[in-house]
């Protein structure tokens, strides 16, 4: 079992003959996910090809015809930021199930049209925009991170959820678990800007409820009210065993630390609050990055 | 991006809003013929435009007597002094570091010499995804302040980002912001200025404070400020003009222009690191082993996705263009690239750059073995390149090496 | 019983200090409707004075002050089309639960967007625009009909509800009723607008559960298709005798016929496809307006 | 309102839209002048502006040869002699009646012979209570018998208000519709334009038909129609100012600035009600007594709320500038004014007016004994003045007396 994605998963990628989309649908193929087609409008009928893989799939000029033709149900979104929000309500409207935008630099009232638009679609999911994506380590991965750093859970093995508002952080945080022998469930990055798709609670939610998820790992940053509203959430509904790192401890207030959503202001989305809600709701904090892993293992712990 | 109080009240006034006369100077022969135009037989307020706040209980370095960025000006005679003093000697103010700013725009304001001050922004509220008209009467003073200690002086509208503000919206709320009849038009249209502007031109932050009613009634826009989306700003040229460089960090604006993500800081360790929440991480890793021993990071820096020669060139001399810099920890983490190119990268930049200061690397993920063989290989050339196991000894490493 | 309104209901004028708004909110009290303030801009803190009746009632600056002082669940709205739209989303935002907008000539986009509006907030109800309001013969009259026409039911009598897209005709039609001794429940003026806040068929469930009403009288016109919508409902779902009359059997296409909402355009719209669509539904349909009581009176005997 | 289609194709064009390029002419003169301008080694079309449609299948009444309101002209003699005619013969077309709208102004466009037409319009969906973009691969046809014979070839997207028409929508109707991704961009051009300028000026109808591919491969608006929200022209001077009221019916716009909604019709019983349901129901009841022999209403008017004495002169002076005109029937439910008041109205402007045909009055309401004594007071001076004492009676009394 995992989350969100896996071996059935049906996948196109938007913005397919770009650069990035197209570099990473290929590392998406070789890693064995399902791509069934691409889209790109005016470029509907060509044939892409992967670079390494060699992996052919049609080109569509619109959602709606990729979902027609191919079935898919997934949609990987790399359309640059002036067309991003629009390409994520095109596939909510087309059906899309679930779209994860990698798409960094949209701007912040367009994403927050485009979530309103969602809403009024029942059963679409955005993850991101501007993640890495999401994997199922040895099913399906539909995004940017590597993946070679993650460890599939066995058929009875059970596994680590990860929650992330991070890229390579979260590539640092599964290194870890990998190389303490902690196999993952699902890696959900949920994006570093204002308004995201899908939050902290909704993840905890489905991964308290997936059997296979042994413990979660929520990996935060400064800005916002997220993580206090997870920790509230964690105290109230979850039972599994839950660690956290917070990072930004020493990022000035007013100033945005790359990431659009990573700004103390208004004297909110301090880091030091963030760590007292999570630690107040028994979640085991990791003190540095470099101990994300062991504070999973010592939240494991402690549960049993 | 930031624009000074005079480009943010044109926008508003050019969406209705009502604002004071000013003209914008840059000398202080301009600002003396200001005076003729705007003193009205009564005085003229001379402001120093500069992006920091707290211009008005700021003061002016080096300069003898107790004189801020906002002053009251009665003759044409104190204006033309006033405006010389400004215009050269930098301004310190609670926001701007102990140096202060030089100024080297001014503007001249008619007297509208506020009875009542309130405040109004439009902020986007992340928890419901929508923009926020926030108000108070309890305006000119810290917003923070009053946010913390009597929260209930601060009322709140959420608006839908598609209609805007609605009219009785606005209407409500200059009610109960204690507006009179009289005053009630004009505090609304200032209002839906406000959240016009916000909407219309990507604002992230869109803030009148004071909204002032003066002492001869009108209600006016007395100082304004805006912050608008760095990633709409291609679908804006005339915000985008707005920008004004010599408010910024030198380096940080050096840093854009190379797509580095760089903010200046005030401790002693560089840091380069690929993607925002690991740059944050480490600053964190180098403040948690270093603090006892006074040390924490200069710069918070995400050279992005991948590390290339050029990328890693400047960005090592962006670092080191800062004096305080005593050692500089390289965090990266290769995911899809090999740790090998990056390795390569690091030491052709630090042949270009040359190392003043210890450099401690450490690299993960893919090939990461060659790397550190790459790394070890290049010790004789680059004395200073220390390649660290893990990151936690990488900071400790650094932390040690710069004292 | 009735619905929408009886003599329990407190009401609010938007617009008291207009020349309608105050002859009409004077004549509502005089019929013994029970209301508690008005609102005009500006003019918060006034009292104002009904010419007639002599009562005198509070003034206030926003629905939302109203609502707070006095308690007020209803408003009649006399507000100028200009701002009428804004004053409807006021209220409702103020929660008044019962919105009866008389004022004629609001854009047909305004309305489109207050209407999504009020969507979003739970329980409130609009009646109109563009109609002469809500009366429960005896209780509670908000709107410009004339009262002394309409009969109120007696302790133990059941009554005719009446659903109505015109002014005139509707005075015109309980004139009827009342001459023939048939009583009134409640009479809505939903309105000539292309779009109105509650429909035929809202009103038609209502009457179909209220146990007072015997039996409904359907007054539409040309314009859009909401009357087949209601034949179909009713078909459906009404068991109470209906007798209806369409206005516009000889109206030309493609010219607005005085409400902005009676227009055939685009070959929909019709006097006779409504009228067909009524009778199926096995209504009682009036062959000409001077037979509007009979068709109640048949429709009644039919069902007996 | 209804504009012509040179302004609706310029509104278009100011929202990004691709038009061929036109010169309005009001002279032969300006004619053969814009031919040199637009003829291009080719030719030009002469197109009539009235604002009735079917100009192309219509005929220019008197002229002997056939000749509708829009022609393509090879030569500048041609183009000056076809726009000679249409400036002297009205057009008549399937929606002008038999005599034909003069034409006064013309359009010059250049060549854009289309290779595939195609119907583009924006309408407001009642149902739905959202604008509707609505669109068919058949276009250049009548659109109402596509929507009857085969409803399967149009295409309907609804979208908010608020947002107007999204970029996608746009994109997936232009694919749907079987554009080449050549055409692709300029047709979602067209689409999006013609939201934009339905929802930023309240139209009630915007339509481009055809959008045509053109011979040379050009995506253009090759003609267009819109229809504005009346209620809404107080907000839009600039659509306001394109009023031609030259195209409207005469006693319609004398009706409009009388403040009285008055349509003229084919019958012979003129009607004066209040309220428009009434009015309808009234030419209604007329009808259906009348129709056998032949007799129906000649006009909707509704005097709204009240009847002034002054309303009533305007009202009697209209109906009765039509020759048609054999009766007139009164049908006024006096609701909270005074019946009375209403026959005194009458009377006087009976007086002031003079009655040349049978007025039958039918009053209801409040004190209507009153106003029958009124009535019956007046019958000396106006001996053509009936009162009927109910509505069946009075249909019947007006259709017997106008024969």
């Amino acid at each position: 079992m995992s989350i969100l994605v896996d071996r059935s998963t049906r996948v196109i990628c938007q913005g397919i003959t770009g650069g990035a989309g197209s570099f990473h649908t290929d590392q998406c193929l070789i890693y064995g996910t399902q791509f069934v087609g691409g889209v790109t409008p005016k470029k509907g009928g060509m044939m892409w090809k992967g670079e390494k893989s060699g992996r052919e799939l049609p080109v569509f000029n619109t959602v709606a015809e990729a979902v027609r033709v191919t079935g898919a149900t997934a949609s990987m979104v790399f359309v640059p930021p002036a067309g991003a929000a629009d390409a994520i309500m095109e596939a909510a409207d087309a059906g899309i199930q679930l779209i994860v935008a990698i798409t960094e630099g949209i701007p912040v009232l367009d994403m927050a049209k485009a979530k309103r638009f969602l809403k009024t679609i029942p059963g679409v999911r955005l993850i991101g925009p501007n993640c890495p994506g999401v994997i199922t380590p040895g099913q399906c991965k539909i995004g940017i991170m590597p993946g070679p750093i993650h460890k599939p859970c066995g058929p009875n093995e059970r596994g680590v959820g990860v929650i992330s508002r991070s890229g390579t952080l979260t590539y640092e945080a599964v290194f870890q678990l990998t190389a303490l022998g902690l196999p993952q469930t699902t890696c959900v990055g949920i994006g570093g800007d204002p308004v995201i798709g899908t939050t902290q609670i909704e993840l905890l939610e489905l991964f308290e409820s997936d059997p296979q998820t042994e413990a979660i790992l929520l990996i935060g940053e400064i800005g916002g009210t997220a993580e206090e509203q997870a920790a509230e959430y964690v105290a109230k509904h979850v039972k599994k065993p839950v660690a956290a790192f917070i990072a930004g401890q020493t990022a000035p207030p007013g100033k945005r630390m790359g990431h659009a959503g990573a700004i103390i202001s208004g004297g909110s989305g301090k880091a030091e609050d963030k760590i007292a809600a999570l630690q107040k709701a028994g979640i085991e904090v990791a003190p540095t990055p470099a101990d994300m892993g062991t504070a999973v293992q010592k939240a494991l712990a402690k549960k049993k | 991006m930031k624009v000074h109080e005079y480009q943010a009240k044109e926008l508003l006034a050019a969406a209705g809003a009502n604002i004071p006369r000013h003209i914008v100077c840059k000398t202080p022969d301009e600002v003396a013929a200001a005076f003729d135009q705007l003193a009205n037989g009564s005085g003229v307020m001379v402001k120093a435009q500069i992006h920091a706040g707290g211009r008005g209980a700021g003061q002016l370095v080096g300069y003898p007597d107790k004189l801020g960025g906002v002053k009251f000006c009665a003759t044409r005679d104190k204006a033309r002094a006033v405006a010389e003093a400004m215009l050269h000697h930098p301004l310190k103010t609670l926001q701007t570091g102990p140096h202060g700013q030089p100024v080297r725009t001014l503007i001249v304001q008619a007297d509208a010499e506020p009875e009542q001050e309130f405040y109004v922004a439009v902020v986007f509220d992340r928890s419901l995804g929508v923009p926020l008209l926030m108000a108070s009467a309890a305006g000119g003073m810290d917003i923070e302040k009053v946010a913390h200690e009597s929260p209930e002086k601060i009322l709140k509208v959420p608006f839908s980002p598609e209609t805007g503000l609605l009219p009785f919206q606005a209407r409500r709320m200059a009610y109960e912001l204690g507006f009179t009849p009289d005053q009630a038009g004009p505090a609304e249209k200032i209002m839906l200025a406000l959240a016009k502007v916000y909407l219309e031109k990507d604002a992230t932050l869109a803030e009148v404070n004071p909204l002032a009613v003066t002492k001869k009634g009108e209600v006016v826009v007395l100082d304004a400020k805006f912050d608008f989306d760095d990633n709409a700003l291609f679908r804006h040229p005339d915000i985008a003009a707005l920008r004004d460089e010599g408010e910024e960090n030198p380096a940080e604006v050096r840093a854009a222009k190379a797509h580095l993500n760089f903010i200046q800081l005030d401790g002693t360790i560089g840091c380069l690191v690929n993607g925002a929440g690991l740059a944050m991480a480490t600053m964190d890793i180098i403040n948690y082993h270093g603090k006892t021993k006074g040390v924490g990071p200069a710069n918070f820096l995400d050279v992005g996705g991948s590390v290339t020669p050029q990328g890693a060139v400047e960005a090592f001399r962006i670092i080191l263009s800062d004096p305080k810099v005593k050692g500089i920890l390289v965090n990266v983490f290769g995911g899809i690239a090999s740790c090998a190119t990056i390795a390569e990268a690091l030491v052709k930049a630090g042949k270009e750059v040359g190392f003043r200061v210890p450099v401690v690397v450490r690299l993960e993920g893919n090939e990461v073995e060659k790397a550190r063989a790459i790394l070890a290989a290049a010790a004789t050339d680059l004395p200073t390149l220390k390649s660290a196991p893990d990151l936690t000894s990488a900071a400790k490493m650094v932390v040690e090496l710069s004292q």
